[in-house]
């Protein structure tokens, strides 16, 4: 009898604690997000669950916690050693992988000069990392909470795997949290920047790119980021390599495993591992607050700058760009996207914004890895 | 009684007991479930209309995917009244897959020409 | 001329012993087992493939046996590597998140009670344990032995691999084996202890369950079994996780891939490595011996307090429960529950108890990981 | 200023105008790419001619594997006059798809009598 | 501004070479080589544009070269934790394990007299081990350059990687590249040694296999070659073990994962890491040089012993063997049965000799594995 | 002779019998095997029946699957009489293929009334 009383002690109810009551309503609300809402259910699930994993309590020493990576000498926990995809940042370079065999990037290179809408987002990475200084965050600290308005997740681990690895939890979750959000972030900074009649701009449906072109520019786009960010390679390699292996047309196969199983795996043990990752001992605390709030702002900033940009450039062209379709700059794959489509159908719905907008959406996720990649060769 | 015993007897106690005590619990939560499922029902009929709706509201996302790319390889001189749905309701939705779509779609656009 | 010669003395033949040789025999009756019979060839070939490679005999030194892991300072041999998963425990919670993704619980959420079946054959690995103190074994090894009767691969040699790793190979062998085997051991003890009026009572069919119950029981289960018993949180967190990408409707494509190309790369690898743990010298030992005679007791005992718990609920309730089904308690899933299948046949063709059995199948995994968790905790 | 509000600004401007400048130097070249595809569209068709020639090549493989086959059964006494395609002519070409098409071929051999 | 010039100077530009730019030019033409004429595409393009990744130049020290492995203390770069799958030699067993599950050896089987064909290619692993050691190779070097007769990247690959890993990048990328040109280098040999009466030899069409045959060949065949090499058995165990799941009939599932996804996923890592091990400064150098001339050379004498054997067979059969296909022996399957193929095609259209040549082609695999076991005993 | 050429001469004789006398042996044992298959084949045959009989029996798993499922659905009010078979002969079989095949049915079960 007492056994078992002290059993159960050892266990879960003996060391619950509040934070981790909280984290476990956070899982639950990401899996409820993900399922109701439909939020990128294919992040919002696995993280969420692994937060109920993460935050089961339990007295440690029994190598089950995600953070007993054996190197106070016991074993190496199962989770930690899954775990080690994230902290050692090989996950994210083969997620790019597959989503470079997935994405088409003609779009983009039906229309060339929308690419600088992806490029005008990242200012929110910077403007980001400003702000973090001033508040107080170590400079590698504060370059990883920028990254956040980057909209790419796996951009967001890698960096702050090797620049923050103490605040790699609440980096990732705030900024997959944020993807997840686009729906409900964008449109109102969207209406706010722009005129109704900005808003009715329709723009002249791409001509088709013959697949030459198609074959060449990952080739040519990863040597150009490659010799100006050498820090890109790790990310942009995979990217673009993926792509070359869906456009080569003879390398079909692979293409088809990197973009089906492959990215499947990586997306859930990524996925769980993070969640795992956020112990409330270490999630629940004053740092993640800020960098929630940073983080939104670094969204919110991206936003607006992709917007503004499209109007400065419609200063300067005859041929005028519908100023929605900036918003896509921030990537967030297809999601913002798709959010410029709804937001221009309000006005008409017959204005097909979707394909002009996937150029600076793909546009963007260069653009963020670049910027990665100066901040990695910068504080590393 | 033997200490090696003394002790088995003792794991098998308790392990028994956490073991019925956990597989009961469940056992009670998911008859609770499905007793508070009746009431449930309503609205979960009403989500599933919303569902519809949301459903809907993909569908005309492809639509317009569709047009578009039509629209693009037409030049925007006819114009489409109705397109036959090709995926199944329950098709894996969620950005990728939306991307999957989109990219089908590129790639058929252009093919379309030059393959 | 020497130099063939002592090469060829070096080498395999050179190196020869019996106990190789009785591997390479039983190596052969598994493959032919899976081949022949049926029984469970997803695991027996692979097994039995692995023995063939394990009882290869060669000088040793060359970093090509399974047991090179350059602790020595040598070079880890790639089998060695392969092995890890095994090791270091992280290939079962994997297979449990396929097992997850492809199990569908509605027949137990359909008619809950059968549960408490699936914790009644979990008596097995207790009392095998006590028998396994009394022989002689440590409490470590005993509980490792034990578990066993669980009737689940990936549970037995999750816990043996941080309990007793030294018996690894016995016990994923024997569990393996009767698993296996299901069809030959469960029959008669079942028709030993039930009268032919019980194995005719028929059962109402299943209501269906709504989809928010299958949503919303992996979530509910984990954390109940979390809280009760912490240890279980590495295996049924990965089970849980993987019924909920499969419930919930929204990350399908994740759950197409677990119960797909990912348990079978995982099932692949196990299979093939722990059939190579099993060299003659470190396996043809009396322990070995005595854990397969441990390890049938346990399955049987299971399958005994499965039927006579099931006589027990009888006298409680009205609506009869069929006393076979309480054999598919042992998990084996789904070999027991067919079994049960095929024994109510026997006596009623038009009797479909397969359905029914499947409750308290899934549940005696459930069951049985939660018997690991208690072990793994108490002993680790 | 403050040193750090220095340092963020100085870091700000680095950092964009390398953003800035990878990806117009992409665009750049993107469309210099377009123009000049005017000119290699000839090329290209040449190509394209070879390719499909190519294609007819791997297709005699093909036939000739499944003639192959065919007369191992038939033990050659009859001849095969034409054969209806099963492949897209764009599907995986590359020694492993031609090996598993050689896989299926071969099992489908034997399974005619076994099986 | 200074900082902007000073970024750009550590970056890639600063530390640009003209090997670097040799290599880049090399990955590019691969590329080309694989899409335009459709050369082994699936490992060329990889090959090609991993070229790519590992010749951007940059200031080392950034844990981003594939060679920043951790051993200096700081942080272990992606790639070299991707590229530890060659490093440590686990790449090749699994690549083997899915060309089992896919290759057919009912042409062998067949025809058992064809092995020999496959046992002759290998002449030209020892005779180029031969010369490797005349011009100054040491004797693990001279085993891992000979071994690319042998026509098999993964058995070069994983034989280099345990002999001499300094030359791996060079070993692995002349052995793919002279497989890729198979259709160039052998038709020209197979006429010199062949008359045209030879070249029109037609064979008999072969007998179907019996099921029971194809189940027990990968078994029995990997004991003999297990026994007789021992160092063979990480290769050949996972190509018979990925045959005898394809072959098992039961085993479906698992032959269906290993021959598509697994060796997908395996073949891109593979090929990717081994192309980025390719930097210009390691790779420029005499000693490369001199591998790709020894490499052309070993596949030469290969395909002619091949040949020079059936020949030699002739003398002493009535059933006569068209030499052609002897040149499938040095195995590069299928790419050297095709050639056969095409060589016989053009004297007689109507000889389908290339269910004959699958004979030579599958068994000089398992023959190069072979001599790779005695090669890794000799000098490990 | 120089020692390096004495030794590679060595290696090149003993690799080549050792390559050479597996190949052999691996043909030698092919070929009896051959041989001997043609006895073999009554025994093949008689097994081959057990093997469908086997095949039928699996069969009537899957029916009693159906028909339990149905039962489910319909609660028994009607009865099935027969069942066509939508897996070729040579379907994966093996547990977990069976699982899966209960999985959907499962499903499928379930989706007729909430889907
Ligand atoms: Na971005
Ligand atoms: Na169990
Ligand atoms: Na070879």
């Amino acid at each position: 009898m007492e056994t078992l009383l002290e059993f159960l002690n050892n266990g879960a109810l003996g060391n619950f604690t509040w934070g981790n009551f909280c984290m476990l309503v956070v899982g639950g609300f990401f899996i409820y997000l993900g399922i109701a809402k439909d939020y990128e259910p294919l992040l919002l699930i696995p993280i969420g669950f692994g937060m109920l994993i993460g935050n089961i309590p339990y007295a440690s020493g029994m190598s089950i916690g995600i953070y007993e990576d054996g190197a106070d000498g016991g074993q190496a926990s199962v989770l930690s050693i899954l775990y080690r995809g994230v902290t050692q940042g090989w996950y994210p370079p083969l997620i790019f992988l597959g989503i470079g065999a997935m994405t088409d990037f003609s779009c983009m290179l039906a229309s060339p000069r929308l690419i600088l809408l992806g490029a005008a987002a990242q200012v929110g990475i910077f403007l980001t990392f400003i702000v973090a200084l001033a508040i107080g965050f170590t400079q590698a600290e504060a370059a990883s909470i920028g990254i956040i308005g980057g909209a790419d997740g796996p951009t967001a681990i890698f960096l702050s795997s090797k620049l923050a690895p103490h605040l790699l939890g609440a980096i990732a979750v705030s900024a997959y949290s944020y993807m997840a959000l686009v729906p409900v972030i964008q449109p109102p900074i969207i209406k706010l920047l722009t005129t109704k009649k900005e808003r009715l701009i329709r723009m002249r449906p791409n001509k088709p790119v013959s697949k030459r072109l198609r074959i060449l520019f990952p080739v040519i786009a990863f040597l150009i980021t490659g010799f100006i960010a050498p820090g890109s390679i790790n990310l942009l390699g995979f990217l673009f390599f993926g792509n070359l292996l869906k456009e080569s047309g003879v390398t079909e196969r692979l293409a088809a495993t990197a973009r089906t199983a492959f990215i499947d795996i990586i997306t859930i043990l990524l996925g769980v591992t993070v969640g795992c990752s956020t112990d409330a001992s270490r999630f629940l605390t004053p740092a993640s607050i800020k960098i929630f709030i940073l983080g939104a702002t670094s969204f919110m900033i991206a936003t607006a700058s992709g917007v503004l940009f499209a109007k400065l450039m419609n200063l300067f062209t005859k041929n005028k760009i519908n100023p929605i379709i900036g918003a896509a700059g921030v990537s967030a794959v297809p999601d913002s996207a798709r959010v410029c489509q709804m937001v221009g159908a309000k006005e008409d719905p017959n204005n097909f914004l979707i394909m002009h907008a996937m150029a600076p959406n793909v546009a963007g996720v260069i653009g963020s890895a670049v910027a990665a990649g100066v901040l990695l060769v910068t504080f590393l | 009684m033997p200490e090696w015993l003394n002790f088995g007897l003792e794991l098998t106690v308790v392990g028994l007991v956490i073991v019925f005590g956990a597989l009961t619990i469940i056992a009670t939560a998911i008859s609770f479930i499905r007793r508070a499922n009746d009431a449930w029902q309503k609205h979960e009929d009403a989500q599933a209309e919303a569902a519809t709706q949301k459903e809907q509201n993909i569908d005309t996302i492809t639509l317009l995917l569709i047009s578009a790319a039509a629209a693009t390889m037409i030049q925007g001189r006819f114009h489409i009244k109705s397109i036959r749905r090709i995926l199944p309701a329950n098709a894996q939705r969620g950005p990728w897959s939306q991307q999957g779509r989109a990219v089908l779609l590129g790639s058929h656009v252009v093919s379309k020409k030059r393959q």
